[in-house]
C-alpha cells in the first residue's frame, strides 16, 4: 500500500533523524547526569524505531528487540550508570577535549559523509539508503563521542550510542535474524559488566576515573 | 741433433750475459769517471771485485735464518734465468718461448721478493728502510711496465720478445710517437728498477736515502758477490730488453746461419756498451731526487705508457 | 548459547560431526565445570586434557569432514587453521600448567585466580574454535567478541596497574573494533538479503560466496572497510594495534603466546573470508591496495618500533605485528602464489612466534624480569633456553632451515611480480628487522652472563615441538596442506 | 659417482652436526667429527673429479629431484661441469681444513660452539654448488651463511666478534634478498623457479639488466666486492682459523659460483655494458682490497682483506669474459673465464694455506698482531716455509700458481684492444694497470706479513717461545703447498680440465694445452705468448745449483757468525725493528693519504720531558663513512621518531583508528 509505504517511510525517517539529533545532543553535553539522561532518550527513540519497523514488517523478533532495548538500554543501563556516578562522586566532573562548537561542526561533516557514502544506494532503494546512512551517522557520532570524552563514563555512553546505531541499522534490515539483536544486547550488557569491574578497580587504585591517569602506568614509558 | 745445437745456443746466451754484465758496470763507472774528469778504474775492475768478494769468507749475523743464506742464490738464479730469456744476439732461441715479457717481469719480482725478505731477516732498522722503499718503488714501477708491455703487444700483436723484435726488424714500423713514448717509459722504469740515479744511488752507503744498498747491508763475501752480480745482470737485462725491442737490427733471426749469429754476437756487446755509456751520461747530468719524488717520476712513466697505448688506438682506428 | 543451539541443530552422527561437537562442546563444558566446581589441583591437567581432546578431534576433521550446514562448516581454509589452533592451544596449555604453578608459588596469583585462568583459557579456545568453524557471519562475530572478552579478562589477571591499563586499553579498542566489525557484518547482510532474500541463508558464508556476484558493490565496499578495520583491530594491524604490545607485555606469557599465535591469526582469517566474498564480485573496488597499504604500514612501523624496546615481550609483540603486516601485504598483492605464501606465512608465524614466547616465558620466570638489559648471556647460563630463543629468533627472522624462510621466499618472489618497488620496501624492512632482532640476540644470548637466576621447573617440550615442526615445514610441506592452500589461494583472488 | 650418492654423503655431513651436539664437549668428539668431514670431503672431491671427467667426455649432466622444498617444483640438484669444478674447489680446501683441524681443533676453547656447525657449513657450501632451483639454491646459500655465522660467534665473549657477527649476518641477509630478487626476475616473476626452465627462457633485455644489477649486489655482498666488503675483514678473522680459511678461501668462491651460474648459464646473451661494469668494480675491488690489507697489522684481518683483492681479480676475469662474449670473441671469452676460474682454484689453495699458517701462529703464540711477533722462522720452520710459499703464490710470483692465473688475466687484457667499444678500449688498460699495481702491492704486503711475523727478532716473549705446530696441521699445509706448486708448474692440465666447463659457459675453450710441446701454456697462439712454469723452475733450480757449486768450488765456503753489522750501530733492542705500520709508511704516504685520508701526528715531548714520543696514525674507511653510516643513522632517527607513538593515550589511539575510518570512507565517497 503506497500510502502506508509513504507514511512508513516518513515515520522511519523521523525516528532515525531523531536518533541522529539525540546523538548531537549527547555530543555537546558535558555534565554526566545529563549525558546519562540523553543516552536513555537515545535508547528510547531507538525502541520506537524498532517498534515501528516491527509493526511494518510485523516481525515479532523486532518487537522483542524493541523490548530488550527498552529494558536494558533505556532503563537498566542508565540506572546503573547513574549509581556508578553517584558512588564515584564524580557528578560534576566536566570534561570535553575539544570545544563543543568544533565537535558540532565535525559531527555535521560526519553526517554529510555518511549520506554521501551511501548515495549509490539511493537509486536502488531509498528506504535502505536513508536507514543505513542515518545508522552510519549515529555510529560515527558515537565514536566521536568516545574520542572526545576523557571520562570513562563518557566513553561508555559513546559506546552505547554506537551500539544503538547498530540496532538502528539492523532494524531496517528485513528479516534480519534474531541472532544479531541478541548478540548486540548481550555484548552491551557484558560490556557494562566488564566496564563496571574495571571502573571499580580503577576506583580502587586511584581516586578518579580519568583514563588519563592510567597512562602513567604504561609499561613502556620511554 | 738439432736439439743439441739449440741447447748450445741457449747455453751460450746464458754465459754471454753472465760475461757481459760486470763489463757493463765497469763501462758505466768508467764513463762516469771520465765525464767527471776523473781517470776512474779499469772497465774490468768489477770482475776483480767479484772475485775478491767471493774469496772472502761470509760473516752472518747471529740471528740470520736459513732464508738469509739461500736468498743470494735464489736472487741470482732468478735474474740470471730472466736475463738468459731476453733475446740478445739471436731470436727464437729454444727456451725463449717459455717466457714472455710478463714472465720476465715476474721473475724479477721473484728476485725482489726474496731480496726484500732477506733485508728484513736480520731485524735491523736499515733493512726495514730499504725493503719498504724498494717495495714502494716496485709497486709503482710495475703498472708503468705493464702499460709499456700493453703498447708493445698492441704494436706487435705479441708479448714474446722474440716476436716483438722480429716485428720491429722486418715490418716497416715507421716512426711512431707511441714507440718513442714507450722507449722513454721503459728507460724510466729501467732506471727505477735498477736503482740508478736519479732514483737511487748505487755508489752510496750510510745515507738514509739509499734503497737497494740498505737492503743488502748485512751481506758479505760470496753472498754479496752473487747479489752484486745479480744486480749487474739485471741492468744488462733491461738494457738488452731495450736493445732487442728498439734497436733489434743485427740480431740473428730464428734458425739463422753461423754468420748471422756471429754478427749478432759481435753487435750485442757493442749495443750494450753504447747503452751503458748513455746511462752514464744520464747519471752525471741529473741529480738524485728525494724518495717521494720517485712517485711523480714513475707516475710520469705510467702516463707515458698510457698515452702511448691511447695514441695507438687512435692511429689504428683511423 | 546461540552456538549450542546451532550445534544441536547441527549434523547427524558421522565422525566429522562428532569431532565438531567435541571441538565446541568440550571446551565449553570444561570451562563451565571449572568455573563451578573448585578443583585447583586438577585444573591444569583438565585444561591440558581437554585441549588434547580437541586437538585429536581436529585431526579427525582432517580426513572426515562433516556435511555442510548453514551455521557451521569445514572447508579447505579452516580445516588447516583448526588443526593449527588446537595444536597450539594444546602446547600452550602444557606450557601454562607449569607457568601458572610457578606464578602461584611466587605468589603473583592465588589458587582461585589460577583456576579462573584455566577456565578462561578453555572459553577462549571455545571462542576460537567457534570462530573458525562458523559458517554464519554473525556467529563469527559473536565468537571473536567472546574471544576478545575472555582475552581481556586474562590480560588483566595480575591486577597490577600496568596490567589493568593494558586490559583496559585492549577492552576499549577491542570493543570499538567489535562494533565496526558488527556494522560491517550488518552491511554484508543487507547486501546479501537484497540478492538471496532474507533469513539465515543471507548470513551463511557458503551462500554468500556463491551469490556474491549479484551483491550491491557499494555496500560490499563499505562493509569491507568496516570489517577490515574491525577485525584488523584484533589482528593488530597498525594503526589499530595499540592494544597488542601492552596486552602481550602485561598478560601471562601463555596468553601472550595464544594471542600472538592464534587470536590475531583467526582475526586475519576472518578478514580473508570476507575478502573472498569481495573477490567473487567483479564490480567492487579491489580491496588489494587497502590491505597492501595497511600491511606495509604495519610492517614498517613495527620494525622501527623493534629498535627502541626494553621489554622482551613487547619486542616480540611488535614482531608479531610485523609478520601480520607481511601476511596482509601478501594477501593484498593477491594472485594464487602470493595468497599461498600469505597463508603459509600465517601458519609458520604462529608456530614460530608461540615457540618464541614459550622460551620467553621461561626466561622471564628464570630471570624474574622482562627488562632486556637485565637479561644477558643466556647462552652460557641457561643453554637450552638461550639456544631455543636464538633458533626461534633466527627462524622468525626468516633464516633457513626453518619454515618462515620458505614463506618469506614465496612472499617476496611472488609479490615481486605485481609490485616490484613495494617488494623492495618489504625486503629493506626484512633486513632492518633482522638487524633489530639480532642486536637483542647478541646481548640476550651471546652477551656476558649476569643477573638473577631463579628456579623454574616445567618441560621444554612445547618449545622443542614447535621448533621441530617449523624445521620440518622448512624442509618440506605435507601435500594435502599444499592442495588446500592452493585451492583457497585461487578463491582469494 | 652417481648424484644420489653424492647427496647422501652431503646429508651424512648435514646430520653429523646435530648428532655431535650432545657429545661435543668430549675430548674424542673433535677428532671423530673432523675425521668424518675429512673422509666425506675426500669422497666428494673424487665425485667432483669424476664429474669433471664426465663433462669432459661430454656425457649429459646428472639430475635429481627430491620431494622437498617448494612443493610444486621440489628440490632439484644437478651435477654438470661447473658444479663439478666447484665441488673440487670446495672439497679440496674442506678436506685440507678438516685435516688441519684434526690438530688445530684440540686447542679449541669452545668446541661445543664449533663442532655442531662446522659440518653443516661444509654441507651448505656443497649444496649451493649442486642446487638446481632457486629455492634450494637460496636455502643452501642462507644455510651456509647461518652456519658460518654461528662459527663466527663461537668466541662470543669478545664484543668485537659479536659486532662482526652482527654485520656479517645482516650483509648475508642482504645478499640473499637481492638474489631472491634476481631469481624473481629471472624466473619470470617466480612462476617457474626451476633452473632448467630459467635456462630456456631468456628475459627481455631491460629485465636482464636489472638481473645483472641485483645479482652483482647479491653476490658481491657475499663475495666481498667493494663497497659491500665491510663484513668480510670483521667476520673472517673472528672465526677459528680453519673456519676462517674456509670462509675466505671457499665461501667467497661459492659466491663467485653463483655469479658465474647466473650470468653465463641462466641469463641470456650478455651486453658489453655488464662486462664493463663488473670489470670496473673488479678493478676497484682489487686495488682497494690490497690497499686496505697493507694498512692492517692484524695477520688474519690482513689475509681477509687480501681475499677482497683476489675476488676483485676474479671479477675482472668475469667482466672481461662477458665483454668478449657480448662482442662474439669466443676465444677471448674463453681465455678470460679460464683465468677467472683458475684464479678461483688458486685462491682457494693459497688463501687456505695462509690462514692455516696464521692459525698455527695463533696457537703457538696466542697473538694475531704482527707487531707482537717476529723471528718465528726459528721456532716454527715448517710453518714458516709453508707460509712463505703461500705468500709467494698469492704475490703472483713464478713459477707458482698465483702467477699463472694473473698471467692469463693479463693475456686476456692484452687482446682486449680488439673490442670495438671505446669505453672498453680505455677501461681495460686502466684495469690492467690496476691489476699490475695490485700484484705489486700484494707482494709488498706479504713481504710485510712474512717479514714482520717470521723474520727479524722476536718482539715478545710469546714469539720467542713459539714452537712448531702439530703434525696434522703441518700435513695439511704441506699438501696445500704441493698443490700450489703443481698447479703452478703444470698449468696446462688445469686449463685442459677447465675446458669443458668453459665450453659449457661460453661455447669456446682455450687451445688444448696437452698438444703443446714441453707442457707449455699457450694463451691464444704460441707466436703471441706462452709460458712454461716447469722449464722455468728447472732452469732456476739448475742455475742456482750451478751457482752454489761453482762458488763453493772456486771460492771459499766458510761462514762466520757475528753480530749484525747494521752500519756499525751497537746491538739494538728488537723494538727498533721496522713494525707493520712503519713498513707500510712509504706506500701509505703515496696512496692512503688520498684513499683513507690517512693522517700521521707525532707527539714529541719537549727536551727534559720523560714522556715517550708518540706517533698516532688515523685512517678513515671511506666506504663505511659514505655508504653505511648514513643508512644506520637514518634507521636510528626513524626509530626514534616512530617510538614516540608509545606515549599516545588510549583516546589518541582511538582517534587514530577513527581518522583512518573516516579517511577510507571519504576515499570511497570520492571514488563512487
Amino acid at each position: 500500500m503506497p500510502v502506508a509505504h509513504g507514511l512508513a517511510f516518513d515515520v522511519a525517517h523521523m525516528l532515525a533523524g531523531g536518533m541522529v539529533t539525540v546523538s548531537f545532543m549527547l555530543l555537546f553535553q558535558d555534565r554526566l547526569f545529563a549525558l546519562i539522561q540523553f543516552i536513555a532518550l537515545h535508547a528510547l527513540v531507538l525502541t520506537l524505531a524498532l517498534g515501528w519497523q516491527a509493526w511494518l514488517q510485523d516481525a515479532e523478533h523486532l518487537y522483542a528487540a524493541a523490548a530488550l532495548a527498552l529494558v536494558f538500554k533505556a532503563t537498566l543501563i542508565p540506572w546503573v550508570l547513574h549509581r556508578l556516578v553517584r558512588r564515584l562522586r564524580i557528578e560534576r566532573a566536566v570534561e570535553t577535549v575539544v570545544g563543543a562548537g568544533m565537535t558540532m561542526l565535525f559531527g555535521i561533516c560526519l553526517v554529510g559523509l555518511a549520506v554521501v557514502v551511501m548515495l549509490p544506494l539511493a537509486a536502488k532503494s531509498p528506504l535502505m539508503w536513508e536507514d543505513l546512512s542515518f545508522a552510519l551517522a549515529v555510529v560515527m557520532l558515537g565514536l566521536l563521542i568516545m574520542i572526545t570524552r576523557r571520562n570513562a563514563v563518557g566513553q561508555i555512553i559513546g559506546f552505547l550510542s554506537v551500539d544503538n546505531g547498530m540496532m538502528l541499522a539492523a532494524a531496517g534490515a528485513h528479516g534480519m535474524p534474531f541472532l544479531i539483536d541478541l548478540s548486540i544486547a548481550f555484548s552491551a550488557l557484558v560490556a557494562l559488566i566488564v566496564f563496571g569491574i574495571f571502573l571499580s578497580h580503577i576506583f580502587k587504585h586511584f581516586d578518579s576515573v580519568d583514563v588519563h591517569t592510567l597512562d602513567r602506568f604504561r609499561g613502556d614509558q620511554p | 741433433m738439432a736439439i743439441i745445437q739449440y741447447l748450445l745456443l741457449q747455453g751460450f746466451q746464458m754465459l754471454l750475459v753472465l760475461a757481459v754484465a760486470p763489463l757493463l758496470i765497469g763501462i758505466v763507472r768508467r764513463v762516469k769517471a771520465r765525464l767527471l774528469r776523473r781517470i776512474g778504474p779499469s772497465v774490468f775492475q768489477p770482475y776483480r771485485d767479484l772475485i775478491r768478494l767471493a774469496r772472502k769468507d761470509v760473516v752472518v749475523a747471529h740471528n740470520a735464518s736459513w732464508l738469509f743464506l739461500v736468498t743470494p742464490y735464489i736472487v741470482f738464479a732468478a735474474i740470471w734465468v730472466a736475463a738468459a730469456l731476453v733475446p740478445t744476439y739471436a731470436l727464437g732461441l729454444i727456451f725463449s718461448w717459455s717466457a714472455d715479457i710478463i714472465v720476465i717481469v715476474g721473475l724479477l719480482a721473484l728476485a725482489r721478493f726474496f731480496q726484500a725478505l732477506a733485508g728484513l731477516d736480520v731485524g735491523t732498522a736499515f733493512g726495514g728502510i730499504g725493503t719498504s722503499r724498494e717495495m714502494m718503488i716496485a709497486s709503482l714501477a710495475e703498472p708503468a711496465m705493464l702499460m709499456i708491455v700493453f703498447t708493445l703487444s698492441l704494436l706487435a700483436q705479441s708479448t714474446q720478445l722474440s716476436s716483438i723484435a722480429h716485428y720491429m726488424m722486418t715490418v716497416q714500423v715507421g716512426l711512431r710517437v707511441s714507440c718513442g713514448l714507450a722507449l722513454m717509459g721503459l728507460v724510466m722504469v729501467a732506471i727505477a728498477e735498477n736503482g740508478r740515479v736519479p732514483v737511487d744511488n748505487p755508489a752510496t752507503h750510510l745515507e738514509l736515502t739509499m734503497v737497494h744498498e740498505a737492503m743488502i747491508l748485512e751481506y758479505s763475501g760470496r753472498h754479496l758477490a752473487l747479489i752484486e752480480l745479480a744486480s749487474a745482470l739485471k741492468l744488462t737485462l733491461y738494457l738488452s730488453m731495450l736493445v732487442c725491442v728498439f734497436v733489434p737490427w743485427g740480431m740473428a733471426l730464428t734458425d739463422a746461419g753461423p754468420l748471422a749469429l756471429l754478427v749478432g754476437v759481435v753487435l750485442y756487446p757493442a749495443k750494450i756498451a753504447a747503452g751503458g755509456a748513455a746511462l752514464a751520461l744520464l747519471e752525471v747530468t741529473v741529480a738524485k731526487m728525494r724518495v717521494f719524488r720517485v712517485v711523480d717520476f714513475l707516475n710520469f712513466a705510467l702516463m707515458l705508457g698510457l698515452l702511448a697505448a691511447l695514441l695507438l688506438f687512435v692511429s689504428r682506428s683511423i | 548459547m546461540t552456538a549450542l543451539e546451532a550445534l544441536f541443530r547441527a549434523f547427524t552422527g558421522d565422525f566429522g560431526t562428532a569431532a565438531v561437537t567435541v571441538l565446541l562442546a568440550g571446551p565449553l563444558v570444561t570451562a563451565t565445570a571449572m568455573l563451578l566446581v573448585p578443583a585447583h589441583r586438577v585444573a591444569a591437567a583438565l585444561n591440558a586434557g581437554s585441549t588434547l581432546v580437541s586437538f585429536l578431534a581436529a585431526l579427525v576433521l582432517l580426513w572426515d569432514r562433516p556435511p555442510l550446514n548453514i551455521y557451521l562448516h569445514v572447508d579447505d581454509l579452516n580445516v588447516a587453521m583448526i588443526a593449527l589452533t588446537t595444536f597450539i592451544s594444546f602446547t600452550s596449555s602444557l606450557f601454562s600448567g607449569g607457568y601458572v604453578e610457578h606464578e602461584r608459588r611466587t605468589g603473583r596469583i592465588n589458587r582461585r585466580t589460577g583456576q579462573f585462568y584455566h577456565a578462561m583459557y578453555q572459553s577462549l579456545m571455545f571462542a576460537l574454535n567457534l570462530a573458525l568453524l562458523a559458517n554464519n557471519i554473525g556467529l563469527m562475530w559473536v565468537a571473536i567478541e567472546l574471544a576478545t572478552l575472555t582475552a581481556v579478562l586474562m590480560v588483566g589477571i595480575y591486577r597490577t596497574p600496568a596490567a589493568l591499563e593494558a586490559a583496559w586499553k585492549y577492552f576499549i579498542l577491542g570493543s570499538v573494533g567489535v562494533a565496526l566489525a558488527l556494522f560491517g557484518t550488518i552491511l554484508v547482510y543487507f547486501a546479501a538479503a537484497s540478492a538471496v532474500g532474507d533469513g539465515m541463508e543471507a548470513m551463511a558464508w557458503t551462500v554468500l560466496i556463491t551469490h556474491a556476484g549479484w551483491f550491491d558493490p557499494t555496500l560490499l565496499d563499505i562493509a569491507f572497510v568496516f570489517l577490515l578495520l574491525g577485525y584488523g583491530t584484533k589482528a593488530g594491524l597498525v594503526p589499530m594495534h595499540a592494544w597488542l604490545p601492552d596486552a602481550h607485555a602485561e598478560g601471562p606469557t601463555p596468553i601472550t603466546a595464544v594471542l600472538s599465535g592464534l587470536l590475531i591469526n583467526v582475526s586475519l582469517y576472518l578478514i580473508l573470508r570476507f575478502k573472498m566474498v569481495l573477490a567473487a564480485n567483479p564490480h567492487v573496488l579491489p580491496p588489494g591496495p587497502l590491505m597492501v597499504g595497511l600491511g606495509l604500514l604495519s610492517m614498517l612501523f613495527a620494525i622501527l618500533m623493534l629498535y627502541r624496546q626494553r621489554d622482551i615481550k613487547r619486542l616480540f609483540a611488535y614482531s608479531s605485528i610485523e609478520h601480520m603486516g607481511i601476511a596482509a601485504f601478501a594477501f593484498g598483492i593477491g594472485g594464487p602464489l602470493a595468497n599461498f605464501a600469505g597463508l603459509l606465512h600465517m601458519v609458520m608465524h604462529s608456530l614460530t612466534k608461540s615457540a618464541i614466547f614459550f622460551a620467553v616465558g621461561h626466561i622471564v620466570q628464570v630471570k624474574g624480569t622482562q627488562q632486556l638489559p637485565a637479561i644477558r648471556g643466556l647462552g652460557e647460563s641457561h643453554p637450552v633456553l638461550g639456544w631455543g630463543l636464538a633458533l626461534g629468533v633466527l627462524a622468525i627472522a626468516g633464516m633457513p632451515p626453518f619454515g618462515v624462510f620458505m614463506s618469506e621466499f614465496l612472499v617476496v618472489s611472488a609479490c615481486f611480480a605485481r609490485a616490484p618497488l613495494l617488494t623492495l620496501v618489504l625486503i629493506a624492512g626484512l633486513i632492518v628487522a633482522l638487524g633489530a632482532l639480532l642486536l637483542r640476540l647478541n646481548e640476550v644470548v651471546f652477551g656476558e652472563a649476569g643477573g638473577a637466576s631463579l628456579r623454574r621447573d616445567g618441560s621444554y617440550l612445547p618449545l622443542v615441538l614447535h621448533l621441530l615442526l617449523v624445521l620440518a615445514a622448512g624442509l618440506c610441506l605435507p601435500p594435502p596442506l599444499v592442495a588446500w592452500f592452493q585451492h583457497v589461494a585461487a578463491q582469494l583472488g | 659417482m652417481p648424484l644420489p650418492l653424492v647427496l647422501c654423503l652431503i646429508l651424512a655431513m648435514l646430520a653429523a652436526g646435530p648428532l655431535v651436539t650432545p657429545v661435543a664437549g668430549r675430548s674424542w668428539a673433535g677428532g671423530a667429527l673432523y675425521g668424518l668431514c675429512l673422509a666425506v670431503s675426500g669422497l666428494l672431491l673424487v665425485a667432483g673429479l669424476l664429474g669433471l671427467a664426465a663433462a669432459g667426455a661430454g656425457t649429459a649432466p646428472q639430475l635429481v629431484r627430491l620431494p622437498l622444498g617448494v612443493p610444486w617444483i621440489g628440490a632439484g640438484f644437478r651435477l654438470d661441469g661447473l658444479s663439478a669444478f666447484f665441488l673440487i674447489v670446495v672439497n679440496f680446501a674442506a678436506a685440507a681444513a678438516s685435516l688441519f683441524a684434526l690438530g688445530y681443533g684440540r686447542h679449541e676453547l669452545a668446541p661445543r660452539r664449533v663442532l655442531p656447525f662446522y659440518p653443516v657449513f661444509l654441507a651448505g657450501m656443497n649444496l649451493v654448488v649442486l642446487a638446481n632451483d632457486a629455492y634450494s639454491f637460496l636455502f643452501s646459500w642462507e644455510l651456509m651463511s647461518v652456519a658460518s655465522w654461528f662459527l663466527v660467534m663461537a668466541h662470543n665473549h669478545d664484543p668485537a666478534n659479536r659486532r662482526a657477527g652482527y654485520v656479517y649476518l645482516i650483509m648475508a641477509a642482504l645478499s640473499t634478498q637481492m638474489l631472491l630478487v634476481t631469481f624473481g626476475l629471472l624466473s619470470d616473476f617466480g612462476s617457474h623457479l626451476d633452473f632448467e626452465a630459467i635456462r630456456t627462457a631468456h628475459p627481455p633485455v631491460e629485465i636482464a639488466r636489472l638481473v645483472v644489477l641485483a645479482a652483482v649486489i647479491g653476490v658481491g655482498a657475499k663475495a666481498g666486492l667493494v663497497p659491500l666488503h665491510v663484513w668480510l675483514p670483521l667476520a673472517h678473522p673472528a672465526a677459528p682459523s680453519h673456519v676462517s680459511a674456509l670462509m675466505s678461501g671457499v665461501m667467497t668462491k661459492v659466491a663467485i659460483y653463483g655469479l658465474v651460474r647466473i650470468l653465463f648459464d641462466l641469463l641470456g646473451p650478455p651486453e658489453w655494458t655488464w662486462g664493463a661494469g663488473i670489470l670496473f668494480i673488479g678493478g676497484v675491488t682489487a686495488v682497494m682490497g690490497v690497499l686496505y690489507a697493507l694498512m692492517q697489522h692484524d695477520l688474519k684481518r690482513l689475509l681477509a682483506y687480501h681475499t677482497v683483492e683476489n675476488i676483485g681479480i676474479i671479477a675482472i676475469g668475469i667482466g672481461l669474459a662477458l665483454a668478449f662474449r657480448a662482442n662474439g670473441f669466443g676465444l677471448g671469452a674463453a681465455l678470460a673465464l679460464t683465468a677467472a676460474l683458475f684464479h678461483v682454484l688458486n685462491h682457494s689453495l693459497f688463501k687456505s694455506l695462509l690462514f692455516f699458517g696464521a692459525g698455527a701462529v695463533l696457537t703457538a703464540t696466542g697473538k694475531r698482531d704482527l707487531d707482537h711477533l717476529g723471528g718465528l722462522i726459528r721456532g716454527m720452520p715448517i710453518t714458516a716455509f709453508c707460509f712463505l710459499m703461500g705468500s709467494a703464490a698469492i704475490s703472483a710470483l713464478p713459477p707458482l700458481n698465483g702467477f699463472v692465473s694473473e698471467w692469463l688475466a693479463l693475456q686476456a687484457i692484452l687482446i682486449s684492444p680488439e673490442l670495438p667499444q671505446w669505453v672498453l678500449k680505455f677501461l681495460v688498460p686502466m684495469v690492467g694497470a690496476g691489476l699490475a699495481l695490485s700484484a705489486a702491492l700484494a707482494a709488498a704486503c706479504f713481504v710485510k706479513a712474512f717479514g714482520i711475523a717470521f723474520l727479524g727478532r722476536a718482539r715478545t716473549v710469546a714469539a720467542e717461545r713459539a714452537r712448531e705446530t702439530d703434525r696434522c696441521s703441518q700435513a695439511a699445509m704441506l699438501a696445500l703447498v704441493a698443490a700450489c706448486v703443481l698447479a703452478g708448474v703444470l698449468p696446462g692440465m688445469v686449463v685442459d680440465a677447465l675446458a669443458p666447463v668453459v665450453t659449457l659457459l661460453v661455447g669456446f675453450h682455450m687451445p688444448t694445452q696437452s698438444s703443446e710441446p714441453w707442457l707449455t701454456l699457450v694463451a691464444t697462439t704460441p707466436e703471441r705468448s706462452s709460458y712454461n712454469g716447469l722449464v722455468l723452475m728447472v732452469f732456476i733450480a739448475v742455475s742456482a745449483l750451478v751457482a752454489v757449486y761453482g762458488i763453493h768450488g772456486l771460492a771459499s765456503r766458510r761462514r762466520r757468525r757475528a753480530g749484525a753489522w747494521d752500519c756499525g750501530y751497537p746491538e739494538t733492542s728488537p723494538a727498533t725493528q721496522y713494525t707493520a705500520a712503519s713498513f707500510a709508511q712509504p706506500i701509505r704516504r703515496v696512496f692512503a693519504s688520498v684513499v683513507f685520508s690517512a693522517r700521521e701526528s707525532v707527539d714529541m715531548p719537549v727536551p727534559g720531558d720523560l714522556r715517550p714520543a708518540r706517533l698516532t696514525l688515523t685512517l678513515r674507511d671511506p666506504v663505511w663513512a659514505v655508504l653505511y653510516r648514513p643508512v644506520v643513522e637514518t634507521v636510528d632517527t626513524a626509530a626514534g621518531m616512530v617510538s614516540r607513538a608509545r606515549t599516545l593515550s588510549i583516546r589518541q589511539h582511538l582517534s587514530l583508528v577513527y581518522a583512518v575510518l573516516i579517511l577510507l570512507l571519504v576515499v570511497l565517497a570520492l571514488w563512487q
